[in-house]
């Protein structure tokens, strides 16, 4: 095992993977830029580290000055939370290649499964269930025309070397093809530094359910049960949970165990989620696998009683998993809603500001992981996330009932500050959540008809 | 010295209340002693102590001594905090300036084992000269002063890793002329 | 000493409540003492523990002393006003005073249905008369007013639960002599 | 069901109980002194009555302003918490009277057991172990030297009234308890206005386990395991777990089955908690039972998932038992501790003041109760409990680890407040109380030899 490990993030979940690593006796250490030196990590953390200006190309994604706080302050292992640099191959061999062990797969699998394209190609070859599309890369808007005719629209336009819902482009009918083709690959260019897109099918009023896998080294791979991510706005998720509701016991087994191949298919280590489209026929299909920790995988940790980060770290130290898919037992419902610093009235624009008052719910069976306070500056640099809330409980009824609780309870003030609690309110409020029959296009519903008060 | 203090709210906007106190004071150009400037440091860096939040602004006059105290106060969108712990710019009172680390890395003062280092506490430097080298993931890169002045003091020891913005060397500008 | 870029906040949106200071000064020129200084500081102090927030600024100055504390402004729905803490005693603008209620309870104007209220206003009372009845679990006890003085205001209807400390009466105390 | 409830307390507990009062949807009213009129249930309720000064005695404890209170903002029924008038058998009685359920047992029940002298009587009855003592109160100090003489010392007098640990006194040899005898009188009559007292065996270096009951108003009853608090500080329960560590499967079995023999027995219904001491030879002997909710329900919440509140209104509201037995299914380990605003430095004195900063530890399997926040001024006239955190894990070395992380993590402020936490660490790594090897003696020797650092 390490004795120190360095935590390449920010914001809530550096906090989150730094908690995990104290309660293993490991020494934390934090890297942060110059806008977040008062934050919450670098209170918590052993050892803090400046690195660069707001900016994160110069701080969070550079790769130099990471790896030098971690060879100066005796890290042997790197936790790259999510988003940043968690899924940069590169800086995976980067960090073997100067001994410090990367926490997450091993850098090709992260390259085979980060192009979205070859990731298709490969989980199709394992046998799980892909949306048809296009093989590869499209070279021509020529050949996206063809591919689009054989699935049938609506298409997806997709950058393969994107995921976590961006560049991606719905195209409904021939006509819009041409100038989609161009403009994600530009979009893709510029945001991936990688032109290439390819097309899969679009499902409409389709269900978002992802599946919890783990491997250690030795070949051995369990799931930890599947994830409902569809209150999504514009591909970004805002509520999720744990089990998926209203998904039969058969249906539920064929997602996990498709997951778990594909894991093993590819020599995966450490944690996954496989991405799945679920179609109102109850068809499902791979959209994606990403090789990191997600923002919401704490419902699983709250229905599974399993530490994620803590499986991560031992998994990378090189421990053989230390427990079997059966002993594996999810009770009750767990419930995610991604509190965030942005106004709902205001195209969900982000409200960065000074937080004169942040009091966090409580409770029974609520966990909040936040790195706000009193006082804390929410920075215009980095995403909106403020505060992420979960709660359990024995059946949805009773955690959507605990969840508007908690979501009520916060008290975030800030001259400038605007919340997400009230949109997430409402959306656990609309008859077709509760019921469980929601699918990703419930938000942009609630935008057409405003929820009835009272 | 009579003190009093009002805290009134103003309905029409039902916000904040205001506070004045009205000490009495002193008129003419008394001479502010060294003790009551201490004095006055003291009771500031107690005020702030019971605070949650570090200040973001202290203001020291010292003839007829004024000091404020400034925390936090957002105004419209986003006031990203100053970042100025080190920067290669002059401060104020002392004139001095700092060389500044670019980057996380092992600052050396040679720029091989051995060799004399690129400058010692009394050396005159030109802008634009090279003080020392940063290290970072095995690649080496210069560190030069911004500007012409003389070595008052080298605060990091030889190969010593540092941070962003980690102050290396303290320059005194030399007058012009 | 440390100094900061000046960066003044002067919010035009008027979010944030700006504390104005008259500083009130003596002639003559007392010499400001240490203690002097100390009184102001630990009014400050105690200014600001008392209030839920920490401040965002303090502003001190020496010579002709000037405090100025300023907090934070919550801006949207105002705070839940602190429920007033009601008290017999006179209010220090209007010289009004209020008979408040002792106990949780229904508050009677009259000693049964269909009689005759004890008080109305425009009603001269004397210290210790009726003005009301409170009913706590079907226990009746009268309420007096403290002192002597003309009933301004009723401002609980007939018959209404009223809280501990709640305003009940405004009574105008009448000049003695 | 009812559709109002009021809640006759202040602090954490009054929190507590009204999240899940919204939760089921009921509509919430606070009750508060003029001390507490911005604290945090009172911001949370639906309703805030103010209901006198801060003395207790005028208004948390004073009886015709709760019930005008509930009566005037149409309450149907009433959750006492605990302290204050929870286990008053009057208060039960005036509150049905009035029309209004008492979220609690029958003001009988309340009464008998109240009197901890016709408790023993009852429960010796019931067949369950009660220590070698009185039979009834003690007339003369005669008859206390008789029985003590009997039973043997150490000997411990007890007021009839007591209960949580107050009104006591040991005596170790028979020159002592004349003395003791008469203070222990005139401090019964001082703080219970009831000056009778009884005598038990004292046993020293024992065990607190304790047994939370539901029942119930058919008959039913279940147990929902135990919880050991033997970590005390003047018979003050500082630290509680579940289940109690090197706790035999048999003695717990039985000490269970005792606990729901004796509710039964006097036909108990709502939540109880049986107080045993637990011997060094493994023998159990009941010492109380507890009327009410007690501080430390959450670490049973936390392994069970039954939410105690929940239950406590369900039954009041006549509502059988939703679940059996063999349904109760503990898993992994629960930790309390209690954080409060004393000095351990200065002999655990209260330090009331404001909190310049207060941010709870957060992330998994981390659950803070608290009705503290920045800004809220910790008042001089009620108890000096400031935050219950209760962690969970799989097992209980985790447990422990996870709890020190937390209490770490917590950032408390103020000119003049102390709090506990550093001093809950301590306790928490002595050697004895890792190897759940500890009594109620632990504190006493730690202020004897201090914990060695490094």
């Amino acid at each position: 095992m390490f004795t120190t490990v360095l935590v390449a993030n920010r914001g809530e979940i550096a906090l989150r993977v730094a908690r995990t690593c104290r309660e293993l006796g490991l020494r934390t250490v934090a890297v942060y830029s110059t806008a977040d030196r008062d934050s919450a990590v670098v209170r918590f953390a052993d050892r803090a580290v400046r690195i660069g200006p707001p900016q994160t190309r110069s701080s969070y994604l550079h790769v130099p000055s990471i790896i030098e706080a971690a060879l100066s302050t005796g890290a042997e292992a790197i936790h790259p939370g999510y988003g940043f640099l968690s899924e940069d191959p590169d800086f995976a061999e980067i960090c073997e290649a100067s001994g410090i062990t990367f926490i997450g797969p091993p850098p090709r699998v992260i390259e085979q499964l980060g192009d979205k394209a070859q990731a298709r190609a490969l989980m199709a070859e394992a046998g799980l269930p892909v949306l048809p599309g296009s093989t590869g890369a499209l070279a021509t808007p020529g050949q996206a025309k063809e591919v689009a005719q054989r699935v049938g629209y609506p298409v997806i336009l997709k950058a393969v070397a994107g995921g976590g819902g961006r560049g991606m482009a719905v195209v409904r009918s021939a006509e819009n093809l041409l100038h989609a083709f161009h403009e994600t690959r530009a979009h893709a260019r510029a945001v991936f530094g990688d032109e290439r897109i390819y097309l899969e099918r679009y499902i409409e009023d389709a269900r978002h359910v992802e599946v919890q896998v783990l491997c250690d080294r030795y070949g051995s791979a369990v799931h930890l049960g599947e994830r409902d991510c569809s209150v999504q706005r514009r591909h970004q998720k805002l509520i999720e949970e744990s089990p998926a509701p209203n998904l039969s016991p058969t249906l539920r087994a064929r997602m996990c165990e498709a997951a778990v191949r594909g894991a093993l298919a590819v020599g995966y280590a450490g944690a996954a989620t496989f991405e799945f489209v679920l179609t109102p026929d109850q068809r499902f299909y791979l959209m994606e696998i990403n090789c990191r920790l997600q923002v919401e995988h704490p419902v699983t940790e709250m229905v599974t009683g399993i530490d994620l980060v803590r499986e991560q770290i031992t998994i990378a130290a090189g421990l053989p998993l230390s427990f079997r898919q059966e002993e594996v037992q999810p009770r009750g419902v767990a419930v995610e809603c991604r509190v965030n610093a942005e106004d709902p009235a205001r195209n969900f624009a982000p409200t960065p500001g000074l937080l004169t008052e942040f009091v966090p719910p409580g409770g029974p069976f609520v966990r909040v992981d936040t790195h706000a306070y009193t006082g804390w500056p929410v920075g215009p640099d980095y995403d909106s996330l403020l505060a992420k809330t979960v709660v359990w409980a024995p059946d949805r009824p009773q955690a959507l009932a605990r969840m508007d609780r908690a979501l009520g309870e916060f008290r975030i003030e800030g001259p400038v500050v605007r919340t997400t609690t009230g949109f997430l309110r409402e959306a656990l409020a609309r008859p077709e959540f509760q019921a469980g029959m929601h699918t990703t296009g419930l938000v942009a519903r609630m935008a057409e008809e405003p929820v009835q008060v009272g | 010295m009579t003190l009093g203090a009002d805290k009134k709210t103003h309905p029409e906007n039902g916000r904040q209340s205001v506070t004045l106190i009205n000490a009495h004071s002193l008129a003419g150009t008394a001479e502010v002693t060294k003790a009551d400037l201490e004095a006055v440091c003291r009771a500031v860096r107690e005020l702030t102590r019971a605070c949650a939040q570090p200040p973001s602004r202290i203001r020291l006059q010292h003839g007829r001594t004024t000091v404020e105290v400034e925390w936090p106060a957002p105004e419209g969108p986003a006031q990203p905090a100053p970042a100025s712990v080190a920067t290669a710019e002059p401060e104020q009172d002392t004139g001095l300036t700092y060389v500044c680390a670019p980057m996380v890395g092992t600052f050396y003062h040679a720029p091989e084992p051995g060799s004399p280092p690129f400058v010692s506490v009394g050396d005159l430097v030109q802008p634009g000269q090279t003080v020392g080298i940063l290290e970072v993931m095995k690649m080496m890169s210069t560190i030069a002063s911004d500007i012409g002045g003389r070595v008052v003091e080298i605060l990091v020891p030889n190969a010593t890793s540092v941070e962003y913005q980690q102050q290396l060397i303290v320059v005194e500008p030399v007058a012009e002329g």
